[in-house]
């Protein structure tokens, strides 16, 4: 039976807490190399999500919210991605955009206010950030099924929170993708937390993964802070839905169990609703110490390479937050650009007016109100 | 309207048809989808036949879910597809107004260009047809308030065609919205060949010269009745706007600077109609050309009731006769 | 265990399709006298809807939805609450609703396209009939809490169709109900067509009893057409939701499978999509000779008794059209009516402009349009 | 604003939660629900403490489901509570449009006054807060367009806490947007006791006799700041209308026919905002008392931008004095 078939409320592991592997799970499918930059990829997320909530409090970035604790899920699962496929992220997966190629300074770029920051660059597969909750999840179905009726070999994960189940298109957009067998794969990072609600609040279900049962195709939970497990799944899901057995059904829903460490974000103060004991309980289960863990058990890192891997990726977030910040505020005219592929008259007409404003007073007075 | 290429006399659904069916054929990237579309033909039949001609991929029955049709149409279109919703009437637009407003409207604009959303939402919309709760609602305002959107009334059976081929090649998402009304009011000699009426132009239905009247979909038909009505006493020009979004303020202008008086004529309630929009924009802009106040026949700032008191409730020619009355005699 | 807690595929029935009682089902808890009268509601709803078909028909009446082949499941369900109890209707329950004490000239009111019959009256536990799909699904949920807050002893019943299942508020009412544990009843009659799209179109789950998993609480599926089986599970249902036990959860999913045998509406031509071989399978379920047969058989109504049903049931529906055209066409002031508790000044204004209106032309003239 | 009661000096957002808390401890039947809105006190904190106050049945988190909590006050309100429903930020009302407008907005016309729905949806508001996409909309025309909604928009604290109560006892559904920019830009006096500010009533803000600057919630800062700037030239009077549904056309066409001269100044985008339809009023019915275009100072017909250009986007104090200038020096 596949990883995937087994039942909703049984948890997927491939390492125990503390990174071993564990005595029923095969080792991963995975070369050293990919490995060592599955691992990588996590520090970096680490520290750049570091980075990004110190710079939203020195005032030089809007609000953020950070990712840290979910890494793992992340990374491992756009690891199990094949160069086609695409992801269709909400507003935390930095990590998961970041390993389809989405570049740092992008990322600060758009939490920065920049429109820019959210046109994905030409080569990456990923489709822009979205803000309303579960709102992605219809798109996924849509550009999966759209994948189907051209008959390519493109698979579309789309990632959510627990919150997101909650809500109306979560429901529509998986009914479709079971209804339609569209290969979509449906990756729920839920960390426990919708803001200050808890996972209990969003539902009487007693795992999100049972709800697959409602839209007639499975629903599996893994351990989210277990990257090789989460990789295993979300592989064996991604291929499901590109090349379904007799019988099996493309879409899958995959409930990554996993916790925020920090706030929801930079405009959060998370002890008001929890306590820092069940803070503490999850970070022994932190993706990165586990995977870390485990591959200096299999010989595969040393202190060395971890000490390069640090300094590297510091290098590369410091790099970023330079060109990010290096980056002019936009010209006034892009409010009006890409409104319409053609600029309609009154729009050119408002956008003349802004440019007298702008000429009688000087940007600075516009801008200091 | 053409007269040397074959045609046929066809009602304005029968010609929206007829559109689907040629961007269908014309473009493989065209498919239409929603509730009772494919074997049904739509509950007014306007896509009957397309599912036994253009096939189960083409033409799509979709779950009874709004938001689901939308939210997917909108992967298909940042995908590449041009899909074609229908929405079963206006008033179940609303559980899809969040993917329309939030997503359609600014998936250009949100990535730069990237992505776009070159898709058509139809519905059925206005009253007059004795239908239940919910099944007559004019409500354009929704999408013409929203930057990023287009939205389209056609009032003829030729226009029909030709904008809703404009519309499903626009690199932008339209809200197509058909008067009901007028489904099957009368025929009109439509090309058998496709064609397009560009999106952004009024048309002008009648010239005159004492009185502008503004209106659009199923209100042009009384409002032309009323403009022949009154044609001993008052010369008046009738436009037709049919792209509602991006508004052609200059075909209004011209006109409202030769007449100096306007008449707006709108199924929607008064308050925060498109009317209002006209108004304040023709006094800003020509206040000088100005000889009376911009009247308005409006729907009422009620729920459009049950079909009892719709005809009280929808603006007909009697009405719209003292409008034109009211604003022509008028003397500062 | 109760008769809800049994697999959501396993479809409940007292009765056999000819009508017998099934070996292994119990007899049912009804005295004669509620059994004739719950034959009799149904036999009265079957003739209703002949006659509002024909008034429809013959232009005295506007769109109608017909509910023939469904009135087992709308009747034996309302019979199933007690005094207090609430319906949430769609526009398809005429039976349910006339059953809680709507009369039956409303609900013809209603179609002739007059507000006033959807005005429930006064001592009937019935919300409007609701014409978006599956959005009384929240209200049903919302006065449930409501009742629960206020520690009373009302269980909401909602009624929807089988495409409702597809909607998002569908989802997030049953949701809402889950997570706050309220006494609500979810009472879906899937009648295996939402106008032309089949049930299968409308979900990959291959029941929709199932779907009730999504939200932690049971789901059941009932035989629709079985009066019997319906009032039976309706009853567990509403007495579980009223006064749960120890570990059960309030909110309960049914899923009455049955037929519309005729048209989605009087505008709709189900000839178009389906064939008329499928409706004769269906008919052989029908709910009404079924009942009769068990209840000749038990010797409970004979041929007199149902020639006297018969004979009433024309009558009180006769009565119920005469009573209904006799309505004159409401003034058009109440068009401005109820639009707010006090008339705003711009809609005093309307209306007085509607009267010079009517003045100036008459309404004759206002109304040939 | 009394003197001899006792009193506290609150930002706007504070005096939502007196404003909350008075009505919670007024009437049991009052009942406060949404994402985050017990124990984190609300994402602004305007529902803080409200939780320990009051308890688990009285201050409510909902799963993250605007829809079902629309949704499921509207089955309150029918049942005889008074939900107090928050939605966090106004860009995610669209998923219960449909319950708001087709079902909130109609429950006492459809079923002739059995049923209504005293329910009061609050919701933060507007722009300028350095906020993430749709966090920062003004869509006010989504409900003012819609018959059986009011619409209110408070802008001082001491009007917030007034007005928020008459909105809680009100017997139709109230849609209660809070201008988010000056949740916490000031403070003024407001009363510890309960107090109605009526729904209904533009207030006066600034009396003047050459202009009328009519605005609302956020933008009446900058305007009152304008009319200060250019008092020297010109004498403005500042309408702040606070309802913006039913509006209080009195008030603003009293000012206007002793001025002759008017400015809207709105933060929605100018097309289809409420400004038009006072424009298309006023001169429908007090041409002959004006003497120049009504102009408007809105936002642009564009998406609210993210953070970096959004005091591009925003009217300020440069922007509306120019507009006065303007309006106030015209010449027929
Ligand atoms: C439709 C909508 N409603 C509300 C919000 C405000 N909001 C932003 S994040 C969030 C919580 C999301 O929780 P979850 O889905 O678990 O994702 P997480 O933030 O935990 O990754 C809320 C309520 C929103 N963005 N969209
Ligand atoms: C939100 C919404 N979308 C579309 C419609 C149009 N419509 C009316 S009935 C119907 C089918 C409903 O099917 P189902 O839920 O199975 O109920 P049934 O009519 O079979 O009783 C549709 C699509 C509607 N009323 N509301
Ligand atoms: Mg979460
Ligand atoms: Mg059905």
């Amino acid at each position: 039976m596949s990883i995937i078939q087994r039942g909703p409320d049984e948890q997927v592991q491939v390492l125990t807490d503390e990174g071993e592997l564990r005595p029923d799970a095969d080792a991963p499918e995975l070369s050293d190399e990919r490995l060592v930059e599955m691992y990588r990829t996590m520090k970096l997320a680490r520290h750049f999500d570091e980075r990004a909530v110190s710079l939203q409090r020195q005032g030089r970035m809007g609000t953020y919210p950070p990712m840290s604790g979910q890494e793992g899920a992340q990374v491992a699962s756009a690891f199990a991605l094949a160069e086609q496929d695409w992801i269709f992220p909400s507003y935390r997966e930095h990590a998961a955009i970041y390993t389809r190629g989405w570049s740092l300074d992008q990322t600060l770029l758009y939490w920065m206010g920049h429109e820019g920051g959210n046109s994905p660059p030409p080569d990456t597969n990923v489709f822009t950030v979205t803000v309303p909750i579960a709102t992605q999840i219809p798109h996924a179905t849509g550009a999966a099924w759209a994948a189907k009726l051209r008959d390519t070999s493109e698979v579309m994960l789309c990632y959510f929170g627990d919150g997101a189940t909650s809500e109306g298109d979560f429901h529509e957009g998986l009914n479709f993708a079971g209804v339609f067998d569209v290969p979509a794969v449906f990756f729920c990072n839920n960390n426990q937390w919708a803001i200050s609600v808890p996972r209990e609040r969003q539902t009487a279900a007693s795992t999100l993964a049972q709800k697959a049962t409602a839209y007639g195709f499975d629903g599996v939970q893994v351990d989210g802070m277990d990257p090789l497990a989460v990789y295993r799944v979300t592989k064996a899901a991604i291929e499901k839905a590109r090349d379904p057995e007799e019988g099996e059904t493309r879409p899958t829903m995959i409930e990554a169990v996993q916790y925020r460490f920090g706030a929801h974000t930079t405009a959060d103060d998370p002890s008001v609703y929890r306590d820092e004991d069940e803070v503490q309980r999850w970070k022994e289960k932190d993706p990165i110490p586990r995977l870390e863990t485990y591959l200096r058990g299999e010989g595969v890192v040393d202190d060395d390479a971890v000490e390069a891997i640090e300094a590297d990726v510091r290098e590369e977030v410091a790099d970023a937050i330079e060109t990010a910040e290096g980056v002019q505020r936009p010209a006034p005219e892009e409010l009006f650009a890409h409104v319409y592929a053609e600029m309609p008259q009154r729009l050119e007409q408002q956008l003349a007016y802004l440019q007298r404003l702008r000429d009688r007073h000087g940007d600075d007075a516009l801008l200091e109100s | 309207m053409s007269t040397d290429t074959a045609s046929q006399r066809l009602t304005l659904v029968q010609a929206v048809r007829d559109g689907l069916y040629g961007e269908l054929e014309r473009d493989d990237d065209v498919l239409v989808m929603g509730e009772d579309v494919a074997e049904n033909g739509g509950v007014f039949r306007a896509t009957q036949g397309l599912h036994e001609a253009f096939g189960d991929d083409r033409v799509i029955d979709t779950p009874l879910s709004e938001s689901g049709i939308v939210g997917s149409a909108i992967g298909m279109a940042a995908y590449g597809l041009r899909p074609v919703p229908e929405i079963q009437f206006m008033g179940f637009i609303p559980p899809a107004f969040d993917q329309l407003t939030s997503h359609a409207a600014r998936l250009r604009n949100r990535s730069r260009g990237r992505y776009t959303c070159p898709m058509v939402v139809r519905a059925p919309y206005g009253g007059g047809i004795r239908a239940p709760e919910l099944h007559s609602e004019s409500k354009e305002m929704w999408f013409v308030h929203e930057p990023g959107l287009k939205v389209v009334v056609p009032s003829t059976p030729h226009d029909a065609k030709g904008l809703l081929a404009s519309a499903i090649r626009d690199p932008d998402p339209v809200v197509f919205l058909e008067p009901k009304l007028i489904y099957r009011a009368f025929r009109e000699s439509v090309p058998d060949e496709r064609y397009t009426v560009p999106l952004g132009e009024a048309a002008v239905r009648r010239e005159g010269a004492d009185v502008t009247l503004i209106t659009w979909g199923a209100m042009t038909r009384p409002a032309i009745e009323a403009a022949e009505a009154v044609a001993d006493e008052v010369d008046v020009e009738v436009l037709d706007l049919r792209t509602l979004s991006p508004l052609d303020f200059e075909t209004v202008r011209t006109s409202f600077e030769k007449t100096g008086r306007a008449l707006v004529v709108q199924e929607a309630p008064r308050t925060g109609g498109l009317g209002s929009e006209i108004v304040a924009t023709l006094q800003e802009e020509s206040l000088l050309y100005q000889e009376a106040p911009i009247e308005q026949v409006a729907g009422f700032d009620t729920p459009f009731p049950l079909y009892a008191l719709e005809d009280y409730y929808l603006p007909e020619s009697d009405r719209i006769e003292d409008g034109i009355r009211a604003v022509a005699t008028y003397e500062i």
